[in-house]
């Protein structure tokens, strides 16, 4: 198990392994909002919480389509699923591996993105309070979705469509911690239920991922 | 026999219209791919029961 | 008959050959019975009720939204069901069934949405606004898409049927989760359920009426789209895996 | 540890495509495979290996016994030779990869990214695999694509030692290994298709 | 020439071919802006033309990593490198393959996404204008961000991080004339620099993607 | 018409592999090449057909006369076999495909997916490709990877036809085609290591 979570970082971690990218993807769609909805600064201030809460989303789910998908070409999860480790924890690493090279790095640099977007003050902790919570849900929802469209030839897209409604709830309860957080109103409530969806996703999601995986494999 | 709509018929009627239009294209739709299927599905087994 | 036996009778039902010469039988009734009741509820709903005091004329469009509004729903519901069936039994017909229905709930909930835009504009002002009611349909609507677009992307049918039930299971879980998000991030405009029976404020009667037979009306055209193109599936699964044998024959 | 396989009957894609196969792998036995192209070798090894359920009959003696190597040999270009194969060790819970590297002449390869081999080498490697995996039984799908004369003379001397081991041995290939073991045409299992007004509960 | 351009439409129409997908995730981007920034109607409606763009871009831009790289995977770019075509007119050919199965009907729906975000009547017109004229451009650069990439395993996100600075001046006056339009301004200088980004684009880019290919074959 | 191959060196990956050879393939013959896995044949065959260029020498009467088939042969999962087939031969200009498929057995395959193909009929199908091209000169890389023995024969038979209308073939192949030709083995050609002290205007 650590095995795995070791070649899954270190595949990360090597040239052309794709750590950092989620990121670079999260700096940039952050720089172009202004470009795209002009520059007032109140304006974005007002929409930082919630751009950056969807950067982060839109960075995490452009990442998943590797994170199964590679294995599955060069056949490496045939060979996994042929050697004496569940499925079901294999499935866990892999979020677990996604979320350490990409949710993470993300929730570290949140902070600076909102000084990029005049965000409030007391937003900073909130938004990275609410990032560190909610995006491990992200990562245990995305493997189901690449698990699901494993099988098919550069399903990115389709991955997308698959995943974004399931990403809505843990969206609504992150950017509202965060937006609350910004305009110093009580947080207590949204930060629970974000806590309890992520809770459950990484208990039972798995195990509908690795069905959905054995499935694809035969 | 119309009846006055008032102000309102133009969103009424139009409700009306794209329900009516979306239902009927939807059971044309079904209508037509369960024919093509059905004739499909009969000319095979027929060729199939022909050829052994 | 035992409730098991009678249990076992149905099953019988999820053999492809039996539920086309069933479905074959009992369709023309219900086509005939969708078509009377839809006109009937329609036609009285248009042209013999009142308007409302508050809302003009525009009370009419419910006769399309709510019973729209309520079928999208419910295929969603048989569509769960159905893949659970899938899934626990390996029925074919079931999963087929499912399949059958989404397109049937996509536009059930198009119907809903488009009027329930129409009927916003005058009454809200608006063409849309993020009320929760109208922002779960439109994820309903998401879900729908995406259970479509996996099916078709999919070539093995078994494996399609198997990775769409596990979908629509795990998305019915997700939708509920997004019902209350939605609900908690803006209480929103819409009108409370008039449906339920021990509200004081129910619909006025005259609206009452029309309102249930056009829902029955509603309910019945579900039933025989679902059957008719669950026939169509069935036949067309036959045809692919036709081929394919003879295929692997020649 | 004995490989009992009764009455399988396998499909792809839906489609049945062998039927009425049963053979025995005993220790220290291989059995090789045979058949035109399309008969349905590769989708056999799968379904021996627990990738994919049988249509019908019985795989017994399979259950985490079997090393499977397919057509894709699960390397990842980024890695090194050696931290290709010291993955895998770990996973199967082995330890040594010195003896695989050996026998198949990798180790002088062992620091090169295994993106920068060329597809012999590359096939080498999926193959040194199977020694690290510490399993009894091998299922091997056209093992010697792209090896050259020597490599086959290799892998033949590595399926040797393991036979000697106890291990066993099913590979599915078009040329001659050069090893001795049963041979198995799977031709004459082909599925015959079933009549068409056959038409109840499922639809294969 | 024209047989390229049918093989490629016949692929995306094709089950799993991925067209109407970059549509789906428009429309989920579009869909989960309110989530992110709230439902105030007229903050959305500020914002809409932008975000309109960006989502359009952003559809844009996931499509691109199958526009090359599967043909690169499994040859058929080596085999039409020695194919009597110049490599020109092939990146020429697979950019409109590109913009017709995504950029067009990105331009079809977002009038209809324009209603979800409280788009101001005005906009509507502008909206659809400068995606029109707009999106070729995105096709195109596209093109050359994704004969950059196209021999990395999984490129997808440095795909991305290449592009996206490429599409500033895209966005910026793209975005201009939809806001502009929205509020009734006139929009005319900016069109005129965005149809001359594109027709720029679409003269001189294809020189530089077939050089690059050529450079990635070898 | 006639390929010549003057005094060629050869890199991968920025490291030089074969340098010093020379080589004339005329029309109506055959040159098969052989070598250890990792010698480079590989790298040779694309730098002949022009897919890279060389590092030291010349190769002339290449342009616009190979057809070349690597390991991966362009074939599209979602397009059926005739539709991948006529692809090709519009993009070379040529007509029809029906040759092509009968040479292949691929007739009775013409409206599968190429995607539901097993592993040797796909090949089968890059094979067929070749004839579609109307080029002379082939350049084939390992040709016969999963085909069995009636396909290899096949293979082989097409070859012979193709150099009968004057064409001409190079081959890479490890295994034995039974095709009439001269061999080259490209070992004794191996590039040297170039002294650690001389670095000199480039890297190699
Ligand atoms: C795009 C906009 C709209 C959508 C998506 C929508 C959706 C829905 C839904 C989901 C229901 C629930 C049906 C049920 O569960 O029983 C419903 C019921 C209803 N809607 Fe709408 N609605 C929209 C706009 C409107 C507008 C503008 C009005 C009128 C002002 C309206 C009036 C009603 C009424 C009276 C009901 C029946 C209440 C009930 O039975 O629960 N809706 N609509
Ligand atoms: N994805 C698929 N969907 C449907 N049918 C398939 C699929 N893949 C392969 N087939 C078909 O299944 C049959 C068995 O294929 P399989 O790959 O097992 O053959 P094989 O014996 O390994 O052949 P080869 O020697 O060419 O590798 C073939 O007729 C093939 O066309
Ligand atoms: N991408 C690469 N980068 C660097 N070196 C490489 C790369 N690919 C292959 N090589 C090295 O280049 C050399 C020549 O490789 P090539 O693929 O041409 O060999 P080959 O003769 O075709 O071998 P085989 O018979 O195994 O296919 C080998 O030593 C290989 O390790
Ligand atoms: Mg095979
Ligand atoms: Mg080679």
């Amino acid at each position: 198990m650590t095995a795995l979570l070791l070649r899954d970082l270190r595949l990360a971690f090597r040239a052309g392994g794709g750590f950092g990218l989620g990121l670079a993807f999260f700096l940039i769609v952050t720089v172009l909002v202004p470009f795209a909805v002009g520059p007032q600064s109140a304006l974005l201030s007002t929409i930082a919480p919630g751009v950056l809460w969807l950067g982060a989303l839109l960075a995490c789910l452009l990442s998943l389509d590797r994170l199964l998908a590679l294995d599955w070409e060069d056949g490496s999860l045939d060979l996994l699923a042929t050697a004496p480790l569940p499925l079901e924890s294999v499935v866990t690493i892999k979020a677990l591996a996604h979320w350490i090279t990409t949710g993470l790095p993300l929730v570290l640099a949140a902070p600076f993105l909102g000084v990029l977007l005049n965000l409030a003050p007391p937003g900073f902790l909130w938004l990275v309070v609410s990032l560190l919570v909610g995006t491990p849900a992200l990562s245990v929802v995305g493997t189901f979705g690449a698990a699901l469209t494993v099988g098919l030839k550069r399903g990115g897209l389709l991955l997308s469509l698959l995943v974004l409604p399931l990403y809505v709830p843990t969206l609504i309860f992150g950017a509202e911690v965060a937006r609350r957080g910004a305009v110093g109103m009580e947080t207590a409530t949204p930060l629970l239920f974000l806590g309890g969806i992520t809770a459950a996703c990484i208990a039972l999601l798995p195990f509908a991922s690795a069905a959905v995986l054995r499935v694809n494999l035969r | 026999m119309m009846p006055d709509l008032g102000k309102y018929a133009d969103t009424v009627l139009s409700a009306y219209a794209a329900s009516l239009v979306l239902l009927a294209v939807l059971v044309l739709v079904s209508l037509w791919r369960g024919r093509r299927v059905r004739a499909e599905l009969e000319r095979l087994e027929q060729r199939l029961t022909r050829n052994g | 008959m035992s409730i098991a036996a009678k249990a076992n009778a149905l099953w019988a039902y999820a053999n492809p050959k039996k539920f086309l010469a069933t479905t074959e039988r009992v369709l023309p009734f219900f086509w005939a019975s969708a078509a009377i009741s839809l006109v009937v509820g329609l036609v009285w709903g248009f042209f013999f009720t009142p308007d409302d005091y508050k809302q003009g004329s525009t009370v009419k469009i419910i006769y399309l939204h709510v019973p729209a509004a309520l079928m999208a729903i419910n295929a969603w519901l048989m569509m769960l069901v159905t893949s659970l069936v899938w899934l626990v039994r390996r029925h074919h017909v079931s999963a087929l069934a499912a399949r059958a229905a989404a397109p049937v709930g996509i536009v059930m909930t198009l119907i809903a949405l488009a009027t329930g835009a129409i009927w916003g504009q005058p009454m809200w002002g608006t063409w849309w606004a993020w009320d929760p009611r109208l922002t779960s349909f439109l994820i309903l609507f998401l879900f729908y898409l995406g259970y479509v677009a996996l099916w078709e992307a999919i070539e093995n049918p078994d494996t399609a049927a198997d990775l769409t039930s596990v979908l629509c299971l795990v998305g019915s879980v997700f939708a509920l989760l997004s019902r209350y998000a939605v609900n908690f991030w803006n209480q929103g405009l819409h009108q409370g359920a008039s449906l339920s029976l021990d509200k004081e404020e129910n619909v006025a009667d005259v609206f009452f009426f029309p309102l249930l037979v056009c829902i029955a009306g509603f309910v019945l055209l579900f039933i025989a789209l679902v059957f008719y193109r669950t026939g169509t599936e069935i036949r067309a699964r036959r045809i692919k895996a036709l081929l394919a044998r003879e295929r692997v024959g020649s | 540890m004995t490989l009992t396989v009764t009455d399988l009957a396998i499909a792809r894609g839906g489609v049945p495509v062998l039927e009425g196969l049963s053979f025995t792998l005993a220790p220290g036995r291989a059995l090789i495979l045979r058949g035109p192209n399309g008969i349905g070798k590769t989708t056999l090894l799968r379904t021996v290996a627990g990738l994919q359920p049988p249509l019908a009959g019985r795989v017994e003696g399979a259950e985490e016994t079997i090393a499977y190597a397919g057509h894709a040999d699960g390397i990842k270009p980024p890695l090194t030779v050696t931290e290709n194969l010291k993955f895998w060790a770990q996973v199967f819970g082995t330890g040594d990869i010195a003896p695989a590297l050996k026998a198949f002449a990798l180790t002088d390869l062992a620091d090169r990214q295994a993106g920068n081999l060329s597809a012999g080498q590359k096939r080498r490697l999926g193959l040194a695999r199977m020694l690290v995996t510490g399993r009894p039984i091998w299922a091997l799908d056209e093992p010697t694509v792209s090896l050259d004369r020597d490599s086959v003379a290799m892998f033949a001397a590595a399926v040797r030692a393991h036979l000697g081991q106890g291990g066993a041995a099913l590979i599915a290939t078009h040329i001659d290994l050069g090893l001795e073991g049963e041979v198995l045409d799977v031709g004459p299992y082909k599925a015959r298709p079933r009549p068409v007004e056959d038409f109840d509960g499922g639809f294969l």
